[in-house]
């Protein structure tokens, strides 16, 4: 076995578990259905995944840095639906950056709270899971946000807007994650957090202000989650209380489908993306084979775990766990 | 202890590669009972991996390990502690939350019926195995309250549950002081008398020659030879290690005093230590000894802006400063290479270039972006000064030998060319010839014109770095010496207190 | 020593002041907005608050045994809803047609053994592959939900046996039924923690588990015991709860996890693993169920009431916190 | 007050149908000064509902009004309260038979109805375009194991073949009563069959939602249905995309639920069924309705 894992093959699995069991997925679903690898559909699924994924690229900051976010799909919905209102109230142009405000004064709340004041942020992000809920409902006084004029709003370029063929939210997407992920690989704060997920003290011993990096990956994740609400309320101009309800764990399985530890300090945003696709994929796959949406919870669940299972076996070096 | 008994334990031509590295190529030797048997070897050089191998944590690529003559294999931990192996860490392994009987018996605590734990028969069990090690605490003290020194005599009273055919000591004492020490042979002497075969892992030679009865030298995973210690020296010994005489010569210095640098004037923190005044001049090596528990390390942090303190004050060039954070420290340019390399020292997940740059990873930048090659020539400047073994700078710091994690953490701190160097513990789990370099570092940043503070437990050591030295007892400054005056009987006296018994570490 | 107790009192302390400053807010807010007649604090409406913590309650107290060990257990909802499509569905059964009311105690085992075995599934999970518990369990929740689903569609299931419903609705001694189980199982799960070997080698598997590998705890097998146990209450949990309801439907049990987790970590124990304490969780347990009851009691709408159970979770958390700090001496980490 | 009503709601936050029904509940309750209202909600857990139940009886209220979250567990719970001579009524969706000895009447929408009344929608609108012997529609259900969810598609798929024999529905998925979720639904449903004539909606959000999939993707000539009348779906039938509904007032629902309840109190007679009328709703006939207002 040993052997095996430094061959040339499996040094690629060692490197790239992930990405190889991506690309087994993608070949079954293609022999299962011709249709899966049509450009179409594949469009079709990395856009409705822009916005999971534009989510997980913020928690992907958070979970590195050795915290959770449970609240983003509260907050999510919380974006949707403010800019959703404002836009008839003062217009798209003052609606948008009035809602990323309002998203970013959650994202400092949880900052100070796990930053600041060292507070668990499982249990500080499943508080605001619920407080930010109720926000919304209040806000909205429990009523479906829509914007009266569908057809003649600019607004909606962003969720449905093309640019030289390709959908916009798919174009915000990747360059969001192509900047994140050179914010994270190459500067002076990707390195702090990382240290600071991978170990808190020592990064203190070292001169870094943990409090503060810990607000900044909460700010980061804020700012996703307005733009991946901003990308949501653009594409259907209107929306429900609960439109992000249930996301935070998809978001979290997607992060951690791309093998970052929840342990902190390990992880990337390419990782990430493949994560969020792979999620996407399967999804979309498994609809197109026509599975009951049950029978797709449980291959949801194989995969899941097989994916990662693999990604550290490779790691590893063994298939099986060593403790006895 | 010559070879006409079986050996109660053979190892041979083991073979264990991890990814990139050869950490074991065909090692072979073996254990008499009734012996000590050191394993020598630089940083790195294979010596816990070999312990490893034979306590069933790491499984073998090639070779075989014999007991009584008789093949064995080590599937696990647990398999090793049935086959009468006993080993005792180079790194803590003790579970915080738990008390300390519970920790000695971990994994074997005694039964009654039904799964129920036999507490009174656990709390004597261990209340004896303490008494045997003299130590001051409880079976009841939870081990996360204990000082690191004490914590260690708990893993060295695990050896002592068993009727072990053979107990491995890896690097036992670097971090207990020598009443403990004193402990710990009497231990391995008693054990020798049951006829246990013992290994004994330590890179002091003092050590080494006053319990061993043989020495195995391995170098970069290869076996050197054995040698019988009353025959050898440590000249034989170190060249056997690395592969050259090494110059052991005292360095001693004439004492230029400079500018102060450093001022410290009634400096306190609650009760961990009180009425703290000292001075530490530009060129000026100071040394803290003390028992362990004695505030020295708190007067560290303190001076590192980790703690707050309760009274005095901090002058740097004749300016009051307040510290309120590392940050500030890093900024006024004072360096902390701390006590705990695993837990204060070193970002295991990271790689060893990261965790040595990390202090000034704003500074080593191009544009908005960290510079690469700014980070690696730093990396590549103190591995090679330090010598630290690691098959490149993307190895991940977890991975490397003790010593050389040790070595990432100072290389970390000189690398910042601080003005004032507080060194707590440095040489740790340092081989002779790394250690030596230290010491010669040390020097060399005091010639400088740096102020440095060293703390730490062994007398060779900060006799041998300082030009002053500065004695505590429980929270408390109780002498100063300069290095013409000082002697080792006055240190000893000046650490002990009046009465003798030391209150603070009680516990 | 004194200090060290005292120390340890305040680390579990929280929950209890937070106990007692929601009986007293309820009460005298209750006076104003309430529009009962009854006191908040009736003997009766105590009863009732046991008896309701239970479902929660018993997957609680196993949970705090999963995350002392340094794990987590996200499928318990999943567990709790297929145990008790078993449990109904069981009784219905034509092999059991001859039992008459004996069917009963069949199923429960039934339903039991179903609990054990998924719990154990995802054990070995995490034994032999060595992915966390999270992800492992993170995923199960999906899986055993969609096996849920797959045994009905989704119909729920239901059997309503009144013999057992007049059990589950009885009381003895003044106490309900539930409640007789949740005590029980409380009584069980601390003695289980502070008596037993195996209560002892989970503190230590999940504070240091290299330390615990090394010591020669059998950690897989021990892991895998520990998941057996929590599928084993999430299925106690559903037998005490649908022996009264009789009937599931498919999404039953969904959030329970987050809301057991809440009641743990709300009773001091460490998501990190290797300390926490059985009492505090039943503690933690009563609060929920009581912050839930007292809001319903005062009338706040649902906006209020999602917005105060957020806010109260992050603030014992922080008087949790405010209780530890340990002074000005403390080591600024 | 004279009347002491307590309600337990199934899930308030979830949809916009359900605060609505909790606001207009809580307005027409004001408004009844004999009246005085406790109001819970049971988030979907029916643990939390049957807890509800208890309390309420515990606080001796007059009357137990209950949105059940499952039809047949809540059964022990309202027996207890009708044991305490305490009258219940069940509201929007109906407890299971076994249950009926212990409440005194029923008030809401029939579900069931509302199905094949969206059946016979469809139907006509293929019969008027000429395709009802060719069409191939798909439905999108809501969450799965809700009773509205479950009887809507039972209704649906009940009286499709009766009208409308020759329709083909290829396949169901479960939206969730969500428009993001019923989106996607969609768009896999658009990529794997060339030809959609139809889509049945659980609801107006989750018809909205497949509405979007359908537009982004240029597919135009779908007959898009749904159920419980929201004022998106209203918007899309005004601007022609969207074919019909079913109009169903949750103020209606509130209002009668609670008048039931109060005429029980006050010793009228009661049938024990109470359906509000659920009518039909298309671009034909949608200037009789009101836009809704949630
Ligand atoms: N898990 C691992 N993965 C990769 N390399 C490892 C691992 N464990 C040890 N090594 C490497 O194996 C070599 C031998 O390490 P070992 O810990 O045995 O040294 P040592 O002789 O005990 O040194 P020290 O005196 O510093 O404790 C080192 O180069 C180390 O980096
Ligand atoms: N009895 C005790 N209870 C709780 N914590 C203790 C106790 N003794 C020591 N510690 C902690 O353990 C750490 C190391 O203590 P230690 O006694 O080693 O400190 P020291 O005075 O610097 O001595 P040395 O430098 O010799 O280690 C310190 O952070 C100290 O706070
Ligand atoms: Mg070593
Ligand atoms: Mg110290």
């Amino acid at each position: 076995m040993a052997r095996f894992w430094s061959s040339g093959l499996g040094g690629l699995l060692a490197r790239q578990g992930i990405l190889v069991a991506f690309a087994l997925f993608m070949i079954g679903f293609t022999l299962a259905n011709h249709r899966f690898l049509d450009p179409d559909n594949i469009m079709g699924v990395v856009r409705s995944s822009a916005i999971l994924g534009v989510m997980a690229l913020g928690v992907t900051f958070v979970v590195i840095s050795g915290n959770l976010d449970l609240s983003v799909g509260s907050m999510m919905s919380f974006s949707t639906i403010v800019v959703l209102d404002l836009h008839d109230r003062i217009g798209p142009a003052l609606a948008i950056p009035a809602m990323f405000a309002m998203t970013l004064v959650l994202g400092a709340i949880i900052g100070f709270l796990v930053g600041y004041l060292k507070l668990n942020s499982l249990i500080v992000t499943l508080g605001m899971l619920s407080a930010i809920h109720g926000l919304t409902l209040t806000y909205s006084g429990g009523k479906n946000m829509d914007i009266a004029d569908k057809e003649g709003t600019w607004f909606s370029v962003f969720g449905q807007g093309e640019i030289l063929g390709f959908p916009v939210p798919i174009l915000i997407f990747l360059a969001l994650a192509a900047f994140l992920g050179i914010v994270l690989a190459r500067t002076p704060f990707g390195r702090k957090v990382y240290a600071v997920g991978g170990n808190g003290v020592a990064a203190t011993f070292s001169g870094i202000r943990r409090a503060r990096v810990v607000f900044a990956t909460y700010l980061i994740s804020s700012a996703c989650v307005a733009t991946a609400g901003l990308l949501q309320a653009s594409r259907s101009l209107g929306s429900q209380n609960t439109v992000g309800q249930g996301m935070e764990l998809e978001v979290l399985a997607a992060v951690i489908l791309g093998g970052a530890s929840l342990l902190g300090g390990s992880g990337t945003i390419f990782k990430t993306v493949i994560g969020v696709l792979i999620l996407g994929f399967i999804q979309n796959g498994l609809l197109l084979v026509g599975l009951q949406f049950y029978a797709q919870y449980v291959v949801t669940w194989i995969i899941i775990i097989l994916a990662v299972w693999l990604d550290i076996a490779a790691k590893r070096g063994r298939l099986w766990s060593p403790i006895a | 202890m010559s070879g006409q008994q079986a050996p109660v334990l053979r190892l041979e031509g083991i073979v264990k590669t991890f990814p990139g590295v050869r950490a074991l190529d065909g090692v072979s030797f073996s254990v008499q009972p009734g012996e000590v048997h050191a394993l020598m070897g630089e940083n790195g050089a294979g010596k816990s991996t070999l312990m490893k191998v034979l306590g069933g944590i790491h499984q073998p690529d090639e070779g075989r390990i014999l007991i009584d003559e008789k093949p064995v294999v080590m599937a696990s931990p647990l398999d090793a502690k049935a086959k009468g192996i006993v080993f005792i860490h180079q790194e803590l392994s003790l579970a915080r939350e738990l008390s300390v009987a519970e920790n000695v018996f971990l994994g074997e605590l005694p039964r009654k019926a039904f799964g129920l734990v036999d507490w009174k028969k656990l709390n004597d069990d261990c209340a004896a195995i303490l008494e045997k090690l003299r130590v001051r605490f409880t079976p009841q003290t939870r081990v996360g309250d204990l000082s690191i020194a004490n914590q260690q005599m708990v893993e060295i009273a695990r050896a002592l549950v068993h009727e072990a055919k053979a107990v491995i000591f890896d690097e036992p004492t670097a971090s207990l002081t020598d009443a403990e020490k004193v402990v710990l042979f009497d231990v391995i002497a008693d054990l020798k008398t049951h006829g246990v075969g013992i290994i004994y892992i330590s890179h002091r030679m003092e050590e080494i020659f006053r319990i061993t009865d043989r020495i195995s030298v391995l170098r970069d995973g290869t076996y050197r030879g054995t040698l019988v210690t009353a025959e050898t020296t440590e000249e034989e010994i170190t060249q056997q290690m690395i592969g050259r005489k090494l110059d052991l010569t005292r360095n001693i210095r004439p004492v230029e005093t400079g500018d102060v640098a450093l001022e410290v004037r009634g400096l306190a923190c609650g009760d961990l230590f009180q009425d703290i005044s000292f001075k530490v001049h530009k060129g000026e090596v100071v040394g803290f000894y003390g028992l362990v528990g004695a505030g020295r390390t708190e007067i560290a942090e303190t001076l590192f802006g980790l703690r707050t303190p309760t009274a005095g004050s901090i002058h740097l060039d004749g300016n009051e400063v307040t510290i309120e954070s590392p940050v500030d420290a890093i900024r006024l340019g004072i360096s902390l290479v701390p006590e705990n390399r695993k837990e204060q020292g070193l970002v295991l997940s990271m790689n060893c270039r990261d965790n040595m740059t990390l202090p000034q990873v704003d500074d080593l930048t191009a544009g908005p972006f960290v510079s690469d090659g700014a980070e690696v020539a730093i990396f590549d400047q103190y591995r090679d000064r330090l010598d630290i073994k690691t098959p490149g700078w993307r190895q991940l710091a977890g991975n490397l030998s003790g010593g050389n994690q040790q070595k990432i953490v100072i290389g970390k701190w000189l690398s910042m060319k601080p003005e004032v160097l507080i060194v707590d513990e440095p040489t740790r789990g340092i081989d002779v010839g790394s250690k030596s370099e230290i010491h010669n570092l040390i020097r060399d940043l005091a010639a400088h014109g740096y102020a440095v503070i060293v703390i730490s437990s062994e007398m060779p050591e900060v006799l041998h770095v300082s030009d002053r030295v500065i004695a505590m007892y429980s929270g408390r400054i109780t002498k100063e010496f300069t290095a013409a005056e000082i002697t080792e009987d006055k240190l000893i006296q000046a650490i002990s207190g009046l009465n003798g018994s030391s209150g603070k570490d009680a516990a | 020593m004194d200090n060290a107790k005292l120390k340890n009192r305040l680390k579990y302390g929280a929950i209890w002041g937070f106990i007692a400053f929601e009986l007293i807010f309820f009460t005298v807010a209750g006076e104003y907005l309430s529009l009962s007649d009854k006191v908040f604090l009736d003997l009766d409406n105590m009863m009732l608050l046991f008896k309701q913590s239970a479902p929660i309650g018993i997957i609680a107290l196993g949970m705090t045994i999963i995350m002392i060990n340094g794990n987590i257990d996200l499928s318990v909802g999943a567990t709790f809803a297929l145990s008790a499509i078993v449990l109904l569905d069981s009784m219905t059964w034509p092999v059991f047609a001859g039992l008459g009311d004996w069917v009963i105690p069949v199923s429960w085992l039934l339903a039991l053994l179903t609990g054990v075995v998924l719990g154990a599934v995802n054990g070995l999970i995490v034994w032999k592959t060595g992915v966390d518990a999270f992800i492992v369990t993170l995923g199960s929740m999906l899986g055993y939900r969609g096996l849920v689903f797959m045994y009905h569609g989704e119909q729920p299931t239901s059997h309503l046996n009144w013999t057992l419903v007049d059990f589950a609705e009885a009381s003895f001694l003044g106490i309900h039924t539930p409640t007789w189980f949740l005590l029980a199982v409380a009584v069980a799960m601390w003695f289980l923690m502070t008596r037993t070997v195996h209560g002892r080698n989970a503190y230590a598997v999940g504070d240091n588990r290299e330390a615990a590998v090394n010591a020669g705890i059998r950690v897989g097998p021990h892991i895998l015991v520990n998941f057996m146990l929590i599928g084993f209450l999430a299925a106690l949990s559903a037998v005490v709860f649908y022996s009264e309801s009789g009937s599931v439907n498919p999404n039953d049990g969904e959030l329970y996890e987050l809301w057991a987790i809440t009641a743990v970590v709300l009773g001091g124990t460490k998501l990190t693993g290797g300390s926490g304490s059985i009492v505090s969780t039943f503690g933690g347990v009563i609060a929920i169920q009581l912050l839930r009851k007292g809001l319903g009691h005062i009338g706040a709408d649902t906006e209020t009431v999602n917005l105060v159970i957020g806010v109260i979770l992050i603030a014992v958390l922080f008087l949790d916190r405010q209780l530890n700090i340990k002074g000005r001496e403390e080591l600024k980490t | 007050a004279e009347y002491k009503i307590g309600i337990t709601q199934n899930n308030v936050g979830v949809d916009s149908y359900q605060t609505t029904y909790e606001k207009a509940f809580i307005e027409a309750a004001d408004a009844n000064s004999d009246v005085e209202a406790v109001v819970l909600d049971a988030g979907g857990d029916v643990a939390r509902q049957i807890a509800q139940i208890e309390d309420l009886i515990q606080q001796d209220v007059n009357a137990i009004i209950i949105w059940p979250t499952n039809g047949e567990a809540v059964i022990p719970a309202v027996r207890k309260a009708s044991k305490a001579g305490i009258p219940v009524v069940v509201t929007n969706s109906n407890i299971a038979e076994a249950g009926f000895p212990f409440v005194k009447a029923f008030s809401g929408p029939d579900n069931i109805t509302q199905g094949s009344r969206a059946a016979e929608i469809m139907c006509d609108k293929f019969k008027s375009m000429g395709i009802d012997k060719t069409a191939q529609i798909v439905q999108i259900s809501g969450q799965p194991g809700y009773t509205t969810a479950i009887e809507r598609a039972k209704g649906f798929e009940d009286r499709l073949p009766q009208v409308c024999p020759d329709v083909k529905l290829v396949e169901t998925q479960p939206g969730d009563w969500n428009r993001e979720k019923s989106q996607k639904v969609m768009e896999a449903f658009l990529v794997k069959y060339d030809k959609i004539d139809g889509v049945y909606a659980g609801d107006d959000n989750m018809g909205v939602g497949a509405l979007n999939a359908a537009k982004a993707a240029g597919r135009d000539g779908i007959i898009f249905v749904g159920a419980t009348n929201f004022a998106v779906g209203y918007e899309a039938m005004e601007r022609g995309e969207y074919w019909g509904s079913i109009y169903q007032s949750p103020v209606d629902d509130a209002k009668a639920a609670l008048k039931t309840a109060v005429d029980i109190l006050e010793g009228k007679d009661v049938p024990f069924f109470n359906y509000f009328d659920t009518p039909k709703i298309t671009q034909d006939n949608m200037k009789d309705f009101t836009k809704p207002v949630f």
